[in-house]
């Protein structure tokens, strides 16, 4: 893990979460550096969604702390730390329900740029929020269904604008949480394409289950094994590692 | 593709109908001058319906004490008359003023827990009111309820009559500029904001929103306009005594805004017409067998289904 | 399209709202503003079956006019009293309006009675100061002073000299614990405790219970009525009388309504009051079975006897101004009037416009195997103490 | 002190019989019942009918008022409830509010709206006394009686949810309506014997508390937030929670009225806001529970 050469804007240390006797997170460390492509891999139960919501705040630790772009933010409200630039997206879809695609963009990016707290003017009055909605439909392939209520919306269009909407927070640091889970394979497509394509500069957070995807994608990879870090490598020594093929053989076996 | 801009208009764009509905609105107490008493009521209800609209229709936050604010309204704008002067625009301004402040310190109070938790903290709230409301009798004159309330003329003009001409204008006007305030709200940025709340906290949390502040911030302007609702009865009629934090108050209200449906700002003023008038014909009718017959219409309401009850047009369209 | 239905649901109720609208002219018209439902419904009922009452047998047409009654229930919400009788006035042109089931409806109401010059007939609440509300108000029901005063004496002559007061939390209370305790100490007596239940109170216990740990010689008790039977109860239960502690009261906790039903622990309970069914006169034993009659054997009580006697000020008012519907006149002629009531002798204090009537201590006793206030004591021509500043 | 606590107990064992039917119909199946205050008033009713119009022994009543609701129960949810059953909270608060308000107005039509008496048999109606001086324990009969019936239902329906195969069966389709379903459990017949039961429970419990609370036509909206009171302090998952929150309440309020009068009815209120802050879904929250 050669990672001193760059900046490092997200990191984590000895993230450590209990439920009464249960311990979710074992001691967790982790950085990822700017324009990173780091996936999170382990088998259910690991632990991975727990600690994304360490990361993002809808959980606090019961011990270690997180550090985003050199600063402390380990008590920060998940708000605030959507504001410094580090944004999610859920395994399952947390959309509105009742909003369209496009008003749901048009908030997500009224709120972006600090207008959230603006009474007097109407919803879609900003050219700048305006045009950059219009930009983001038509990358995310939604502007055929933009004016329908999100739950008539199909599985793999739900599953675009909540990427869409996490993209709308321009973050500099993305946690995507299981993007393609659950999309039929006609939808599939349209999907990697658009986390293949994610900005540059931005650093990514990969959870999945999907081997392909993440060894296409990530340069670098975390192993988590029932809440500790098991190893981490780029993907040619997490592939020849023996004992991730064992945890996973093993749990495969389990599974089988 | 369709303007993005256009699209997000399209809501908060005035429609024809709804200018013509506050046309009528605002003549009717001329139009129906023998009936500006209940015009007159009706629309301190619709206004108030309307206040817990913004925190149950826009926001998700359900409350079964809102009277807490309606009658803190009340008091306080019937209390600025005896003490300090009997001007009813500053009263009311007073009224909802001190309701904000009430509103924002509650709010506290409805941030965690179920919905079912919330019910009973604000309803609590409000019997607490209620309970100080009869306790402290120097101030509020107990449960006989504060007397001696003159209300000055409006904008030192129009005097209150008996036949409630002046305070149907009056309260039509006062509830048709802060309906244009709600209006513009509702479909602002952070309108959209709270709706966001309501549909799902958890990722309006994600998109950066602080959702708690949000929600304080909504639920003291809510407690603010009950506060209005609260002191345009109180100035009025002259009057103010403990029932105006009744937890019948509450519940009514509730029912009136589930009535006319949650969401669209007409449903509290449409279920405060129907509710009201089926009062008022019903019980002139069968003083005491009217609440079978309101009962009877709430149940056909709900099986029959809200939208083909009210505009049974749609009935047959939908079939 | 919301708004396209909002205006033919406007257009359908203004169009009923206006065909309700047309009443025959020329009659002599009696707003009566009661509650008829809630908690105090019972109150409603019996009064609307007195005053219904009196219409069936005096005739509804009095000095060529035609008596037209309209009840309306304010579901003892005050701000509703007020607004149902504006409308009652402003658009029904009503020349009396009458009823008033708790005290803040009758207050919230009198400032129109002023403003208006329209008689007002309070039937029900029975706070002191009402009267003092408006020079339109004539009170046809008793006040709660005239009451408790009356206790207070009785007590101070039979050997009590340590009471314990429990009110019911509002204004009828307060006055009966405050004029009780007023004539009660100044006739030697002691007030050991002052308690004050609130008014929506499920549960008695605990007021008995520190009433029975204090050991008093007695218990005043005012409650409205409907919550007599519960504590009556309860007083038994407890073994309060066991333990040496009397009951007394005012007439409303042994409510003639509910009396039959609290069984015979009830027996020898003195109140004091100025109306029981059992009063002995002919006049009140046609009213009784008359009102029984005609309402299922409903027994009037207190209640029915005050709208009762309402209707029979209005209508001699009536008859007294020949007919003319002028609401000074009206009060004039109310004023100082005296007449024999089903309770017994009353008048309308022309000062004050209160009722000065008698009030009979009672106890509660069986007859024909049901129970009464049956009365022993009498002080006659009582004036509302309340007034007397 | 001792005969605070204890009517303290025999008040929050009365108030649990009236609620938890409540609560069982709003945690297990997620239905909000406003018009359980109607089922509880028609058991009294029940009761004051039978005793003053056929002479019908006071215990014999209390049987009556359970099945005579609990059929009214079955009634009413396989012709109305079971289509409110997936409709939203707030139509639900508006359909069972409508019932209450046709309830109490047909009450008022035909039983007038007088309080109603009854009288208990003689049995009933002493008080023994145990104890001297501050210690003393004066227990009225009745209330013994009340406490006893009320600990032995607590015992039993604890006994049934947790142990019986009904009980499992409950569960499981309160969990999962369709996987319970697919498992072969009539999740409908489930339904139905649960609110049965719920509503029998309340007319066991208003027919219980005629003596206690009285009765008359308002008794459903008059008692309504006592209700719902015991369930949101007691959280809606279990039968202890309720159980402990109805005594908690009746030991606040009978002893707060008694040593602190004038505070009266500000100590209920203000506890269970206290309650909720700390515990905003119950004392007796389970995990993931609704």
């Amino acid at each position: 893990m050669n990672t001193t050469d760059q900046e490092i804007v997200l990191s984590a240390q000895g993230l450590v979460k209990r439920f009464g006797g249960i311990t979710a997170t074992g001691n967790v460390s982790l950085s990822l550096c700017k324009g990173a492509r780091h996936a999170l891999i382990g088998p259910n139960g690991a632990g991975k969604t727990t600690l994304i919501n360490l990361l993002t705040g809808v959980l606090q630790p019961t011990e270690g702390s997180i550090f985003l772009n050199g600063q402390d933010i380990t008590r920060l409200p998940p708000h605030q730390r959507v504001h410094r630039g580090m944004v999610r997206t859920f395994q399952i879809n947390q959309l509105f329900d009742t909003l369209t695609p496009l008003q749901t963009l048009a908030l997500t990016l009224s709120q972006h740029y600090r207008h959230g707290m603006r009474w007097w003017k109407a919803l879609g009055n900003n050219h700048r929020i305006n045009e950059r909605c219009e930009e983001l439909l038509e990358q995310f392939h939604l502007a055929e269904v933009m004016n329908q209520q999100t739950r008539h919306l199909a599985y793999g269009k739900r599953r675009l604008l909540e990427i869409a909407i996490a993209l709308a927070c321009e973050p500099r640091v993305l946690l995507l949480d299981e993007p393609v889970a659950g999309v039929p394979a006609g939808e599939r497509e349209e999907l990697l394409a658009t986390v293949t394509a994610l900005p540059e500069e931005v650093s990514v957070l990969l959870i999945e289950h999907d081997m392909d995807l993440v060894f296409n994608f990530a340069k670098c990879m975390t192993v988590l094994v029932n809440g500790t870090v098991l190893t981490e490598g780029d993907p040619d020594a997490i592939a020849k590692n023996e004992q991730v093929k064992a945890v996973y053989l093993g749990t495969e076996a389990a599974h089988g | 593709m369709e303007s993005a801009s256009l699209s997000l208009q399209a809501h908060s764009r005035w429609k024809h109908l709804e200018t013509v509905f506050w046309l009528f609105a605002l003549l009717s107490p001329w139009l129906l001058a023998k009936h500006a008493l209940i015009i007159n009521e009706i629309v301190i209800v619709a206004l108030f319906a309307l206040s817990l609209d913004l925190i149950l229709g826009y926001t998700g936050i359900v409350s079964l004490g809102h009277a807490a604010f309606f009658g803190f309204g009340a008091y306080s704008a019937a209390l600025f008359a005896i003490h300090v002067m009997p001007d009813p625009l500053l009263g009311l301004l007073f009224g909802a003023g001190i309701s904000l402040l009430l509103g924002a310190l509650c709010s506290v109070l409805i941030l965690r827990g179920s919905d079912l938790t919330r019910l009973m903290v604000t309803l609590a709230v409000a019997l607490i009111l209620k309970e100080l409301s009869n306790k402290l009798s120097w101030l509020t004159g107990g449960t006989d309820g504060l007397q001696g309330v003159m209300m000055g003329p409006v904008l030192g003009k129009f005097d209150f009559d008996i036949r409630g001409i002046t305070a149907a204008w009056y309260s039509l006007a006062v509830t048709f500029l802060l309906f244009l305030l709600i209006r513009r709200l509702v479909h602002s940025p952070f309108g959209a904001t709270l709706t966001a709340i309501r549909d799902n906290r958890l990722r309006a949390m994600a998109i950066g929103i602080p959702v708690s502040t949000r929600i304080a911030v909504i639920y003291s302007i809510s407690a603010a306009i009950a506060g209005a609702a609260g002191a345009l009865l109180a100035q009025t009629s002259s009057f103010a005594s403990p029932d105006v934090f009744a937890f019948d108050r509450s519940a009514d209200i509730l029912l009136i805004l589930v009535i006319g449906g949650t969401g669209w700002l007409y449903g509290g003023i449409i279920g405060a017409i129907v509710f009201k008038l089926l009062q008022d014909v019903i019980s002139s009718i069968t003083p005491e067998y009217w609440t079978f017959w309101i009962g009877a219409f709430l149940i056909a309401l709900v099986i029959v289904g809200r939208e083909r009850f009210l505009y049974p047009w749609k009935w047959f369209a939908k079939r | 399209m919301k708004t396209c239905n909002i205006l033919r649901l406007a257009a359908l109720t203004s169009s009923l709202i206006f065909s309700a609208g047309a009443i025959a002219a020329d009659s002599f018209k009696i707003g009566l503003i009661l509650p008829m439902t809630g908690q105090q419904a019972s109150t409603g009922r019996q009064e609307e079956a007195a005053a219904r009452l009196y219409m069936a047998q005096h005739g509804d047409t009095v000095a060529g006019r035609k008596i037209e009654l309209i009840v309306k229930d304010d579901t003892t919400v005050p701000d509703m009293t007020k607004r149902l009788a504006q409308e009652l006035i402003v658009n029904d042109k009503v020349n009396v309006i009458a009823g008033f089931g708790i005290t803040p409806s009758a207050m919230a109401t009198a400032p129109l009675a002023t403003q208006s010059k329209t008689p007002m007939v309070v039937t029900a609440a029975a706070t002191s100061s009402i009267t003092e509300a408006s020079p339109y108000v004539v009170r046809t029901s008793f006040t709660l002073a005239q009451a408790s005063v009356s206790v207070a004496n009785w007590a101070g002559k039979n050997k009590i000299s340590k009471v314990i007061t429990l009110v019911s939390d509002y204004g009828p209370g307060k006055d009966a614990e405050k004029y009780f305790s007023q004539t009660f100490t100044a006739n030697g007596g002691q007030i050991v405790e002052s308690l004050r239940v609130p008014l929506m109170n499920p549960d008695f216990a605990p007021f008995l219970q520190k009433v029975r740990d204090a050991k008093p010689d007695a218990l005043f008790v005012f409650v409205p009525s409907g919550s007599g039977a519960s504590l009556m109860k309860q007083f038994i239960e407890r073994g309060m009388d066991k333990a040496g502690i009397k009951l007394i009261a005012t007439g409303d906790v042994t409510d003639d309504d509910q009396l039959n039903g609290m069984g015979d622990g009830a027996l020898g309970v003195v109140t004091g009051h100025h109306y029981s069914a059992a009063h002995p006169s002919k006049m009140n034993k046609d009213f009784v079975k008359a009102f029984e009659k005609a309402n299922n054997g409903m027994r009037p009580n207190f209640m029915a006897v005050a709208a009762y006697d309402g209707m029979h000020v209005i209508y001699e008012a009536l008859k007294a101004t020949k007919g003319e519907g002028d609401g000074d006149a009206l009060v004039t002629a109310m004023k100082g009037m005296k007449f024999e009531s089903p309770r017994g002798p009353i008048s309308i204090d022309p000062d004050t416009r209160d009722i000065v009537q008698n009030i009979y201590m009672r106890k509660v006793e069986k007859q024909h195997g049901q129970l009464y206030n049956i009365e022993f004591d009498v002080l006659k021509d009582v004036k509302d103490p309340g007034k007397t500043k | 002190m001792l005969t605070i606590l204890f009517d303290g107990i025999a008040y929050g064992m009365l108030l649990f019989v009236l609620a938890v039917g409540l609560s069982v119909t709003m945690g297990l199946m997620n239905f909000i019942n406003l018009a359980h205050g109607a089922f509880a008033m028609t058991g009294g009713y029940v009761t004051v009918l039978l005793m003053q119009r056929m002479d019908v022994p006071f215990l014999l009543c209390l049987p009556a008022a359970f099945i005579s609701t609990a059929v009214l129960g079955v009634i009413f949810e396989r012709t109305l409830y079971r289509h409110m059953y997936h409709r939203s909270h707030l139509d639900q608060v508006l359909f069972s509010i409508g019932l209450t308000f046709m309830s109490v107005a047909s009450m008022t039509y035909a039983m007038s709206s007088s309080q109603q008496i009854i009288q208990l048999p003689e049995w009933l109606k002493g008080r023994t006394e145990i104890g001297e001086g501050t210690w003393v324990l004066g227990m009225g009969h009745y209330r013994i009686f009340l406490i006893v019936i009320c600990a032995l239902l607590a015992w039993g329906l604890q006994a049934i949810l947790t142990h019986s195969r009904f009980g499992s069966r409950l569960r499981a389709s309160v969990d999962d309506q369709r996987v319970a379903a697919g498992l072969g459990i009539n999740v409908n017949g489930i339904f139905m014997i649960t609110f049965a039961a719920g509503s029998g429970l309340a007319g066991l419990g208003g027919a219980l508390g005629i003596e206690v609370l009285g009765l008359d036509p308002s008794f459903p909206l008059k008692y309504l937030i006592y209700f719902l009171i015991v369930v949101a302090v007691g959280g809606t998952s279990s039968i202890t929670g309720p159980l402990f929150a109805a005594l908690l309440l009746g030991i606040a309020d009978v002893a707060g009225k008694y040593y602190i009068p004038q505070m009266g009815a500000f100590i209920v209120y203000t506890l269970m806001i206290v309650i909720l802050l700390w515990r905003p879904h119950g004392l007796f929250e389970r995990k993931g529970g609704k």
